[in-house]
C-alpha cells in the first residue's frame, strides 16, 4: 500500500473537488475542506500505526522515473523524523481548518480559493517531508511557496502584500542558493557514475573539502532562512504579523519546520564533514538566536510578532539540537519539531480569537480578559507556558532533551541557551499580565469566550500538549531509533559520563 | 575550371522552408488580388495552413535528418530540426494572435490621423500584408539555425529581419510610437548586419572558405592568420548578439518591443531568439568549437552582464511590454550560458528553454493583448492594478508565465533553468551559474510585483477591462498554459526527444 | 527497595480535584471548595497510611518507590516517571497535606465571599499535587517537574486576584526569580548527567562518590542557586515580601509553610552532594547566614503585617539553609525547624489573615493596636506561634531553633563562633521584630474606628489555627524526644560523623539564646509598648531604617542591575533588528532597485547613442578578445 | 599592389561609416553610412577572394548588393511613413520610446 502518495493525494483530491464547487458555497467549501482533512488525519495516522518503529531504514519507499533525463525520480520514504513532521502536518491542518473557520471571509477572494491553497499546501507539505530525492525535494520546496504566498497576500491583514512578497523573496532567494547546490551535486553525481537526485547515492559522493562546504552553505542557507535563524529572520514577523492566524500556524508550525528537517536530512548526510566544519558557527547562531528572539519578543508589541520571535528562540534550539551530535539532543530537536507545532499552534489560533474579537493585535489593546473570556484566556495561558517549556507540559520534554544533550558536548553553548529560559518567562509573562490579568480595559468589557467549534479546535492541541509533556514515549518511540542513526551516520557516540574527570 | 555540376537541392528536406515561401508568396498574391471581404479569412488560413504543412513536413523529415541539402548551404540534422519545429509552432500560436487585425493600422503607409486613414477605417479597408510578411520572417527564421554557409546565413539574417523591421511599423494605435520603433530597429538592425557582414568577410579571409565546415576545418588545423580569426568572430558575434538582444547589442529591444503591435512583438520576441540562438549554437558548438579560448570568456562576460542588467533594470520598469522586454535580455543571458556550456548537456537545454520560453512568451503577449481600455492596450502596469480580482483566469494565466519566466519549480521554466545551468556547471562555468542565480533572484523580484499588482492591489478608478479573448487568442493562452505547466511536470518526453536527435552533424 | 504502588494516588488526587475544578467551570462553584479539601484530607490520609506502615519497618526498609512508566528514554538518559517516598519525603507529605488541609479548612470560610473560590480552591489542590510530586520524586527531573509546578501553583495564587496591576507584576516577579533559579537545577541536572550518566537520586548518589570534586562542586553550587530562587534566599530573595499579594491562606501554605522550604529539601535531598562538596557547602552556609540577618533586618522596619511575617520567613529559612550547611548534623535540625517553622509561621500567618479578616483587610499594623479584645483567640494562637518563634522553652522553635545556634557554634573554629553569633544575633532580631508585631497588632490602644471594631473570626478559621497552635507548642518537644527526629533520618545521611569541639556547654548557649532574645523583646517594649504608637510611619528615622523598610535595597538593586540594563538591551536589540539585521535587508532592495534606476537612464531613446554603445561594445569586445589572447 | 591595403582601406571606410552613424542625425545619411559598411565589408570579401585565389567571395559580394538593394527599399519605405507623419527625417525627433 503507497501510504505516502496516498495521504499526498487526499488533499489534492478534496482540493479538485472544492474547485468544482460553485463560488457561492463557502460554508459547503468548509465542510469539505475540513472533512479532506480529517481523512488525511485519519489516513497518517493509520499509517504511523504501521510503521516500524526499530527499523531504521526508509518505510514505506516509493520510487517512480520523473525526469529520467535528469536522473529524476518520484521517490519517497519516511524514517522516523519524517513521520513525525508528517503526522504533525496532518494534525495540524484539520484544526487549522476548523480553528479559521471564517478566516477566509476578510479575504480578496472566495474562501473556496482558501481551502484550495491550504489543501493544495498540505500535500506539498507532506511531500516535502516525504521526498527522498533531492529534486523532488527541491520542488515542493519552493512550490510550497506559491500557495503560502497566495495565503499570506490574499487573506491576510495589515501590510499583507509587502509581508508576502518580503517573504516570497527571501525564501526564493535561499532556495536559489539550493539550487545552485543541487546543480553542483548533480554534475558531481554525473561524473561519479551518472546522474542520480538520490540521498543515499548523493551521501556516497566524493567532494573535495571546499567544494563540500560551498555546497553546504547552499543548503544550509536556505535552511536557515527557512527556519529562521538569525541573521536571516527579518521576514517572519512581518510574514506571522499580515498573515491568518491559520496561515501563520501551517507557516510557523509546518513550513519552517522544512527548514530544520532539510538540516538534519541533507546538510548533515550529504555533507557530514562541512556539518563538522561548520558546526561551531551553526551552534553560535543557534544560541544568539535562542537569545535574540527572546529578547525581540520582550521588546514586541504586537502579539503575533511576539510569538513569530518566541519561534525564532525556538528554532535556535532545535538547530542546536541538531548540530549537537547526540542522541538525546537529536531526538530532542526532533520532538521539539512536533510539540513547537502544537503549541505555536494553540499561541496562535487563541491569539487570532483575541485579536478577532478585540479587533486589534496591539498587546497594550487587550487587558483583564481572564475575567471577561476565561476559557480563552486559559488557553492561551497553557499555550504560553508550553512556549516557556514548564515541565508536564510537551516542550519542556524536547527543550530539555537538547540541552541535556548538548551540554554533554558543548557545555559552553547549552549554559547560554539555558538563560533563554529566565527570558522565556518573561516573554510569555509580560503579553499574559498585559492582556489576561490586570483590569479589564475599555473595549474588552463584551468580548465574547470561545464558542463551541472553537474549543473543538483547541482542545485536541491542549490535549496533545498536556498528554505528551507527561507522556511521551509514543512520539520518541518513532523518532529515537532515526535520531540515533543520524547521529551514528555522522561518526558521533554520545560522550560517556565523565565523572568529572576521574 | 571543373565541369559545371548541376545542384541537387534534396527538396524533400528543403520542404518546410519552401512551403513557407510558397504560402508566403500566395499570401502576397492575395494581398494583391483577392476581393476585400475574403482577404482576412483567407490570409489567416493561408498563413496558419502554410505553418501547419510546414510543422508536417519538419516531422516527416526528422528519421531522413542529419545530413547536407542544397549543395552543403544547409545542414538538416536533429538540432536544426528541433529548432525549426520549435519556430514553427511558436509562428502558429503567433498567428493565431495576428489573426486579431484589431491591432494593426488599417493602412500602415497613411499618415496618423490622416483623412486617408480615416477613410480606410471608415470603409473598413483593412490591409493584411502582415500575413505574407510573417511568413516570410518565419521562412527566414526556418533557414538561419540551418545554414551552413555565410551567405545562407546571411540572406536568411536578412530574410527574417526585413519583414520584422516593417512589421514593427504597423500598430494601430500609438502609430508614432510604432513607426519609431520600426525605424530604430530597422537602422541599428542593419547597423549590425554590417558588423556581421563584415566579420563573415574576415572569416572568410582566415579560411578561405564561406562554408561552415571550410572555416570548421581552417580553425581546428589553425593555419590561417588568427588575426582574421579573431576580427571574424568579433564581429559575427555582435551581429548574432544583437539578434538575441545581449548586452551591450540589447539597446533595441524594448523599444522596439514596445513600439510594435503586441502580436508582433509576442512573434518577434519568441521565434527570433530561437532562430537566432539555433544559429548561434551552431556556428560556436561546430564552427568556432576549437577556438573557445578566444571567445568563451568574452561570451561568459557579456552572458553575466546581460543577465544582471536585464535583470535590475526590469524592476524599475512601469510598462509591461518594457518589463518583458528586459525580462528577455535577462533570458538571453540565461541561454548564453547554454552556449557557454559548450557539451551536449548545454545543447540539449538550450533547445529545451528555447522552446519553453518561446511559448510562455508569446503566452505573456497574448495576454497583454487582451487588458484594454477604450484607446487600445494598457500596458501601463499601474493599471493592471486588480487585475485578478476582475479577471481571475486572464491574470492567473499571466502569473503563470511570470513564474515560469521565474523559474519556479512545477513550470517550464524551472526544468529550463535547472537544465541550463547544470549543463554550464558541468563544463566549469561556476562563475556564470552564480550569476544566473542571483539574477534569478533578482527577476524574480519583479515578476512577483507584477503578480501582486494584479492580485494584491485594488483597482485605480479609471477601469482597464479585459476583452474577451477572440477564439484564436483564447486557444493561444491556453495552449500556452498548458504547455508551460505540462513541461514543467512532465518535461520527460521533449528531454528525452531532444537529447535523442539533437546532434550537430559537421 | 520496597514497591508500593500506591504512591501515585497521593499526587493524583488533588490533580484530579484541580482539573475536575478547572475544567467544570461554574458548574462547580457551589460544591468545588468541599471537594478539595476532601481531595487534599484524603491525601493526608494516605500519606499518614504510608507513615504508619513505614514506622512498621527498620530502618533500613522504610524507603518505598513506585515506577509509573517510562518517562524520557533517549540513548542513555533514561528518566522513568518514578516515585520515592522516604523518610525525608514523607516528613513532607505529612506537613503538605496535614498543613495544606487546614489550611483548605480556613480557606473555605476566609475565600467565602470572594466569587472565584472554586478556582482558588483548584489552585491549591494543584500546588499540593505539584508540591508532593517534588518531594516524591525519584530523579531530580521529577523534582523539576514539582520543582516547577509549585513555582507555577505559586504564580496563579499570588496572582490570584490580578485584576490589581500590582498584584499581577507580583506574582510574575515570583515566577522570574524562580525561574532563574530554575535554571541553577537545569545546570545541575545537565552536569549531573555529563558527569555521571544519571540524574536519579539513588544514581547519583552512587556516582558522587567516584566524582571530581569539581563536578560536585559544580552541581552543589548549582543546587544552591536553585535553592536561593525557590527558597527566597540571598540572592534571589527579593520576591517574597511582594508575594504576599495571595491571599493570606496562600502566604500561610506556600510561602512560609512549604514551598520556600522546597530549598531546603532540595540541600538535605542532596546531602551526598554537598558532603563531599565542601565548598559548595560553605556557600551555602554563608547564603543561610546572609539570608537569616537580611530577613530579620527587613522584619524588624516592616509595617504590613504579612510583610513583617515573610521577611521572617526569609529569615527563618535562612536558619534552615545555614544549618543544612553544616554537613550531616545539620540536616536534621534543620528539617525540624522545617517542621516547627510550618506549624508556628502557618499558624501567624492564618492569625494575621484572621486580623485582616476582621479589620476590613487592613494590613498596616500601625493602624491596629489592642486587638486581643476583640479576637481573643486569633491572639492567644499568635501569641503561642510568638512564643515558638522566639524559641521561648518549651515551645516548638525552642527545640530546633536552639539546635541550629548549638550545632552552627560547633562547626568548629573561627568559622563556627562567627556562624554561631550571626545565628544569635538574628535570634535577637527575632525577638525584636516578632515583639514589636504583637505589640502593635495585639497591645496597646486601638488605632481604628472604634465604633467599628474587629471582630472574631468563624470557627472554620479559628479550628486550623487552633491546630497549628497546639503544634507550635508540642511538635519541637516530640520530635526532638530522644532526638526522635535525627534517629529517624540518619539512614538517609552519613551517620552521625559528629560535629565540631563543643567550645561551650549547649546549656550555655541555650542560656546564651535566651538571654539575647529577652534582650530582643525587651529592647521592641522599649520601643512600641510604653507610648502610644503613631498610625503613620514616622519619616524623620535613620537612614538604616529607611533602607530597611525599602527592603535593603534589593529591588533597587535589581532593578538598577538586571531589569533596567535589560530593558535597555531589549530596546536596543530590537531596534538593532530594525535597523541592523532588517535594514541591511531593505538596503539590498532598495540597492537593487536604485541601481536598476540608474541603468534604466542608459537607455535614453536616441538611436544613435543606442549604435554608439553597439560601436562601444564592440571596440570592447575587440579589446578584450586581444587580452584575452595575448 | 598589396592586396592588405585594400583591407585598410575597407576598414577605413566601414570605420567612417559607422562613426557616421553615430553623428549624423538625418536618418537618410545614417541609412547610407550603413550602406557605406556594408560596401566596406564587400570590399573586404572581394580582397579576400582575391588573396585566398578563389571567388566565393566575389559571389558574396553580389548577394550583398541584392540584399542592400532591399534593405534600402524597406529601409526607404519606413523612413518615408516616419517622415509623413512627424515632417522631421531626423532621427533624434523619434526618441518617444525610452527607459
Amino acid at each position: 500500500m503507497n501510504y505516502l502518495t496516498l495521504i499526498m493525494a487526499i488533499p489534492l483530491l478534496g482540493a479538485a473537488l472544492i474547485a468544482t464547487l460553485p463560488q457561492s458555497k463557502s460554508l459547503l467549501a468548509k465542510q469539505f475542506a475540513l472533512g479532506t482533512t480529517l481523512i488525511a488525519a485519519v489516513a497518517t495516522i493509520f499509517m504511523t500505526t504501521k510503521f516500524e518503529r526499530s527499523n531504521t531504514a526508509l518505510q514505506f519507499v516509493e520510487s517512480y522515473d520523473w525526469i529520467k533525463a535528469f536522473g529524476i525520480k518520484y521517490a519517497v520514504g519516511v524514517d522516523g523524523i519524517a513521520l513525525v513532521l508528517i503526522l504533525m502536518t496532518a494534525l495540524l491542518t484539520p484544526i487549522v481548518v476548523l480553528a479559521g473557520w471564517n478566516e477566509s471571509e476578510g479575504g480578496r477572494w472566495s474562501t473556496k480559493t482558501f481551502y484550495i491553497l491550504i489543501l493544495v499546501l498540505q500535500t506539498m507539505s507532506f511531500g516535502v517531508f516525504a521526498a527522498t530525492d533531492v529534486f523532488l525535494f527541491y520542488v515542493f520546496f519552493e512550490a510550497m511557496l506559491v500557495p503560502v504566498y497566495f495565503l499570506i497576500g490574499g487573506y491576510g491583514s495589515g501590510e499583507r502584500s509587502a509581508a508576502a512578497v518580503k517573504f516570497l523573496l527571501y525564501s526564493l532567494f535561499g532556495g536559489l542558493l539550493m539550487l545552485a547546490s543541487i546543480i553542483a551535486l548533480y554534475v558531481l553525481s554525473g561524473e561519479q557514475g551518472g546522474h542520480t537526485f538520490d540521498i543515499e547515492a548523493l551521501s556516497q559522493l566524493e567532494m573535495s573539502s571546499t567544494t563540500q562546504n560551498l555546497l553546504f552553505l547552499g543548503f544550509f542557507i536556505a535552511f536557515a532562512i527557512k527556519a529562521p535563524l538569525f541573521p536571516f529572520h527579518t521576514w517572519l514577523p512581518d510574514a506571522a504579523k499580515s498573515a491568518t492566524p491559520g496561515t501563520s500556524v501551517l507557516l510557523l508550525g509546518v513550513l519552517d519546520k522544512v527548514g530544520t528537517f532539510g538540516m538534519i536530512r541533507y546538510c548533515l548526510s550529504i555533507f557530514p564533514e562541512a556539518s563538522k566544519t561548520f558546526t561551531p558557527l551553526i551552534i553560535t547562531l543557534s544560541v544568539i538566536s535562542i537569545l535574540y528572539g527572546a529578547f525581540l519578543a520582550i521588546g514586541a508589541k504586537d502579539i503575533k510578532r511576539l510569538i513569530a520571535y518566541t519561534s525564532i528562540s525556538h528554532f535556535g534550539f532545535i538547530t542546536l539540537g541538531i548540530f549537537a551530535m547526540t542522541t538525546q539532543a537529536q531526538s530532542g530537536a526532533t520532538l521539539y519539531m512536533f510539540n513547537h507545532g502544537f503549541s505555536t499552534a494553540a499561541l496562535f489560533l487563541v491569539a487570532g480569537w483575541m485579536i478577532s474579537r478585540r479587533g486589534s493585535s496591539t498587546i497594550a489593546d487587550f487587558g483583564g480578559l481572564q475575567r471577561v473570556t476565561p476559557v480563552m484566556a486559559w488557553s492561551f495561558f497553557i499555550a504560553g507556558m508550553s512556549s516557556l517549556a514548564l515541565p508536564g507540559l510537551s516542550s519542556f520534554v524536547s527543550e530539555f532533551l537538547v540541552l541535556v544533550g548538548t551540554f554533554t558536548r558543548y557545555p559552553v553553548a547549552a549554559v547560554i541557551a539555558t538563560f533563554g529560559i529566565v527570558l522565556a518567562a518573561l516573554y510569555i509573562l509580560i503579553p499574559v499580565q498585559r492582556a489576561l490579568h490586570g483590569p479589564t480595559e475599555p473595549g474588552n468589557e463584551n468580548l465574547k469566550d470561545l464558542n463551541l467549534r472553537e474549543k473543538i479546535a483547541i482542545a485536541p492541541v491542549i490535549a496533545v500538549i498536556v498528554v505528551l509533556g507527561f507522556y511521551p514515549s509514543p512520539a520518541l518511540n518513532i523518532i529515537n531509533p532515526a535520531a540515533a542513526q543520524v547521529v551514528s551516520q555522522m561518526g558521533f557516540t554520545d560522550p560517556l559520563p565523565t565523572h568529572g574527570g576521574k | 575550371m571543373s565541369e559545371f555540376i548541376s545542384p541537387t537541392l534534396s527538396y524533400s528536406l528543403l520542404s518546410p522552408i519552401l512551403v513557407v515561401f510558397a504560402g508566403a508568396i500566395i499570401g502576397v498574391l492575395i494581398e494583391a488580388f483577392a476581393s476585400k471581404s475574403i482577404r482576412p479569412i483567407a490570409q489567416v488560413s493561408v498563413s496558419i495552413g502554410t505553418l501547419v504543412l510546414a510543422l508536417v513536413q519538419v516531422w516527416r523529415i526528422r528519421s531522413s535528418s542529419s545530413t547536407t541539402a542544397a549543395m552543403g548551404s544547409v545542414i538538416i540534422d536533429g538540432p536544426g530540426l528541433l529548432l525549426q519545429g520549435s519556430i514553427l509552432i511558436i509562428s502558429i500560436i503567433a498567428v493565431f494572435l495576428i489573426a486579431d487585425t484589431e491591432n494593426f493600422a488599417a493602412a500602415p503607409a497613411a499618415i496618423p490621423g490622416s483623412s486617408e486613414e480615416r477613410e480606410s477605417i471608415a470603409r473598413g479597408q483593412q490591409v493584411s500584408e502582415v500575413f505574407p510578411l510573417t511568413l516570410f520572417a518565419v521562412a527566414g527564421m526556418l533557414i538561419f539555425p540551418v545554414a551552413s554557409d555565410l551567405i545562407t546565413l546571411f540572406v536568411a539574417l536578412e530574410v527574417l529581419s526585413l519583414p520584422l523591421y516593417l512589421m514593427a511599423g504597423l500598430s494601430r494605435r500609438r502609430r508614432l510610437l510604432s513607426q519609431e520603433s520600426a525605424l530604430k530597429y530597422f537602422l541599428l538592425g542593419a547597423f549590425s548586419s554590417a558588423f556581421f557582414l563584415f566579420g563573415a568577410a574576415y572569416l572568410y579571409g582566415y579560411s578561405g572558405s564561406i562554408s561552415f565546415a571550410g572555416i570548421r576545418d581552417a580553425v581546428v588545423g589553425g593555419t590561417g592568420n588568427d588575426v582574421f580569426l579573431l576580427i571574424g568572430i568579433a564581429f559575427l558575434s555582435i551581429g548574432l548578439l544583437f539578434k538575441v538582444g545581449a548586452v551591450p547589442f540589447h539597446a533595441w529591444t524594448p523599444d522596439v518591443y514596445q513600439g510594435a503591435p503586441t502580436p508582433v512583438t509576442a512573434f518577434m520576441a519568441a521565434a527570433t531568439k530561437v532562430a537566432a540562438f539555433g544559429a548561434m549554437l551552431r556556428i560556436y558548438y561546430s564552427v568556432f568549437a576549437n577556438a573557445e579560448w578566444s571567445w568563451r570568456p568574452l561570451i561568459t562576460g557579456i552572458a553575466i552582464i546581460t543577465m544582471v542588467f536585464g535583470s535590475l533594470v526590469a524592476i524599475s520598469q512601469r510598462d509591461v511590454k518594457r518589463m518583458l522586454a528586459y525580462s528577455s535580455i535577462a533570458h538571453a543571458g540565461f541561454l548564453l550560458t547554454g552556449v557557454i556550456a559548450l557539451n551536449k548537456a548545454g545543447l540539449d537545454a538550450s533547445i529545451y528553454y528555447l522552446f519553453a520560453y518561446g511559448i510562455a512568451s508569446v503566452g505573456a503577449f497574448a495576454v497583454v493583448t487582451l487588458v484594454r481600455d477604450s484607446a487600445g492596450e494598457v500596458t501601463d502596469l499601474n493599471r493592471w492594478a486588480g487585475l485578478g480580482k476582475r479577471s481571475p483566469w486572464v491574470a492567473t494565466s499571466f502569473a503563470t508565465f511570470l513564474l515560469a519566466f521565474a523559474g519556479i519549480p512545477l513550470t517550464s521554466g524551472f526544468i529550463g533553468k535547472f537544465s541550463i545551468f547544470s549543463a554550464a556547471y558541468e563544463s566549469g562555468a561556476t562563475a556564470v551559474v552564480i550569476a544566473g542565480v542571483l539574477s534569478s533572484a533578482i527577476a524574480a523580484f519583479f515578476y512577483i510585483r507584477v503578480i501582486v499588482l494584479m492580485f494584491f492591489s485594488d483597482p485605480l478608478e479609471d477601469a482597464t477591462s479585459v476583452l474577451i479573448p477572440s477564439i484564436l487568442t483564447r486557444i493561444t493562452v491556453l495552449f500556452s498554459v498548458v504547455v508551460t505547466i505540462f513541461l514543467g511536470v512532465f518535461p520527460s518526453p521533449l528531454l528525452d526527444f531532444i537529447s535523442n536527435i539533437a546532434i550537430f552533424i559537421r | 527497595m520496597l514497591v508500593n504502588n500506591g504512591l501515585v494516588y497521593l499526587i493524583a488526587l488533588p490533580l484530579f480535584g484541580s482539573a475536575l475544578l478547572l475544567l467544570a467551570g461554574r458548574r462547580a462553584d457551589r460544591w468545588g471548595h468541599l471537594f478539595a479539601t476532601a481531595m487534599s484530607a484524603m491525601s493526608f490520609v494516605l500519606g499518614a497510611v504510608q507513615f504508619y506502615e513505614m514506622l512498621g519497618r527498620d530502618a533500613e526498609n522504610r524507603a518505598v518507590t513506585q515506577k509509573l512508566f517510562t518517562w524520557i528514554s533517549v540513548g542513555s538518559f533514561n528518566v522513568d516517571a518514578g516515585l520515592l517516598l522516604d523518610q525525608l519525603s514523607i516528613c513532607f507529605v505529612l506537613l503538605i497535606t496535614g498543613v495544606g488541609t487546614l489550611i483548605h479548612i480556613y480557606s473555605i470560610a476566609y475565600m467565602d465571599h470572594d466569587k472565584d473560590r472554586r478556582r482558588f480552591f483548584a489552585y491549591l489542590n494543584l500546588f499540593i499535587a505539584a508540591m508532593l510530586l517534588l518531594v516524591m520524586g525519584d530523579s531530580y527531573l521529577n523534582l523539576y517537574v514539582g520543582w516547577e509546578g509549585v513555582g507555577l501553583a505559586s504564580y496563579l495564587l499570588i496572582g490570584f486576584w490580578n485584576q490589581k496591576p500590582a498584584y499581577a507584576t507580583a506574582s510574575k516577579k515570583a515566577f522570574i526569580a524562580n525561574r532563574v533559579g530554575d535554571m541553577g537545577l537545569s545546570f545541575a541536572i545537565m552536569i549531573a548527567f555529563a558527569t555521571m550518566g544519571t540524574v536519579s537520586f539513588i544514581g547519583v548518589k552512587e556516582a558522587a562518590e567516584g566524582s571530581s570534586q569539581g563536578a560536585l562542586t559544580a552541581i552543589g553550587l548549582m543546587l544552591l542557586l536553585a535553592a536561593t530562587g525557590k527558597s527566597a534566599q540571598f540572592p534571589l530573595q527579593a520576591w517574597l515580601g511582594d508575594a504576599m499579594a495571595g491571599p493570606t491562606p496562600v502566604s500561610a501554605l506556600i510561602h512560609a509553610a512549604t514551598m520556600v522550604t522546597a530549598g531546603v529539601y532540595l540541600i538535605t535531598r542532596s546531602n551526598f552532594i554537598f558532603d563531599a562538596a565542601p565548598t559548595a557547602q560553605l556557600l551555602v552556609v554563608i547564603v543561610g547566614a546572609i539570608t537569616l540577618l537580611f530577613g530579620a533586618i527587613i522584619g524588624t522596619a516592616k509595617d504590613d503585617i504579612k510583610k513583617a511575617l515573610a521577611a521572617s520567613t526569609m529569615s527563618q529559612i535562612g536558619y534552615m539553609v545555614l544549618a543544612t550547611g553544616l554537613g550531616p548534623v545539620g540536616y536534621a535540625f534543620a528539617i525540624m525547624h522545617l517542621l516547627t517553622h510550618g506549624f508556628f509561621k502557618a499558624g501567624m500567618f492564618l492569625g494575621a489573615g484572621s486580623v485582616m479578616h476582621g479589620t476590613g483587610d487592613e494590613v498596616n499594623m500601625r493602624k491596629f493596636g489592642g486587638i486581643r479584645h476583640f479576637m481573643p483567640v486569633t491572639f492567644a494562637t499568635f501569641g503561642l506561634g510568638y512564643l515558638a518563634i522566639l524559641g521561648v522553652p518549651p515551645f516548638a522553635g525552642f527545640y530546633s531553633k536552639d539546635k541550629i545556634i548549638e550545632t552552627a557554634f560547633y562547626s568548629g573554629g573561627i568559622k563556627g563562633i562567627l556562624i554561631g553569633s550571626i545565628a544569635l544575633f538574628g535570634a535577637a532580631l527575632t525577638a525584636f521584630y516578632m515583639t514589636r508585631v504583637m505589640i502593635l497588632t495585639f497591645a496597646g490602644t486601638p488605632r481604628y474606628d472604634i465604633n467599628n471594631p474587629p471582630h472574631e473570626s468563624s470557627f472554620l478559621m479559628l479550628l486550623p489555627m487552633g491546630i497549628l497552635a497546639i503544634g507550635s507548642v508540642t511538635s519541637g518537644f516530640l520530635l526532638a524526644r530522644g532526638e526522635a527526629l535525627v534517629h529517624w533520618l540518619e539512614p538517609l545521611f552519613h551517620a552521625h560523623e559528629g560535629h565540631g569541639p563543643e567550645i561551650l556547654p549547649p546549656v550555655v548557649i541555650s542560656l546564651m539564646a535566651l538571654t539575647v532574645v529577652i534582650i530582643g523583646a525587651t529592647f521592641a517594649w522599649f520601643k512600641y509598648g510604653r507610648g502610644p504608637v503613631a498610625d503613620t510611619a514616622p519619616t524623620n528615622v535613620s537612614i538604616f531604617t529607611r533602607i530597611a523598610r525599602r527592603d535593603l535595597l534589593q529591588d533597587d538593586f535589581n532593578e538598577s542591575v538586571f531589569m533596567r540594563p535589560g530593558q535597555a538591551l531589549t530596546r536596543l536589540i530590537v531596534k538593532t533588528d530594525d535597523v541592523v539585521v532588517d535594514g541591511t535587508v531593505r538596503g539590498v532592495a532598495a540597492a537593487t532597485l536604485g541601481s536598476g534606476a540608474a541603468l534604466r537612464t542608459s537607455q535614453t531613446g536616441f538611436v544613435r547613442s543606442y549604435a554608439a554603445l553597439i560601436v562601444i561594445g564592440a571596440i570592447a569586445l575587440i579589446a578584450a578578445i586581444w587580452a584575452v589572447t595575448l | 599592389m598589396n592586396p592588405t591595403n585594400y583591407l585598410y582601406v575597407s576598414a577605413l571606410l566601414f570605420t567612417i561609416g559607422a562613426i557616421g552613424v553615430v553623428v549624423r542625425r538625418n536618418a537618410i545619411v545614417v541609412f547610407m553610412c550603413i550602406e557605406l559598411m556594408l560596401n566596406a565589408a564587400n570590399l573586404s570579401f572581394v580582397t579576400f577572394a582575391r588573396m585566398n585565389g578563389n571567388l566565393d567571395g566575389q559571389v558574396v559580394a553580389f548577394f550583398t548588393m541584392v540584399v542592400a538593394a532591399c534593405e534600402v527599399v524597406v529601409g526607404l519605405a519606413i523612413i518615408v511613413t516616419i517622415y509623413r507623419s512627424r515632417r522631421s527625417a531626423s532621427v533624434d525627433d523619434a526618441s518617444l520610446l525610452r527607459r
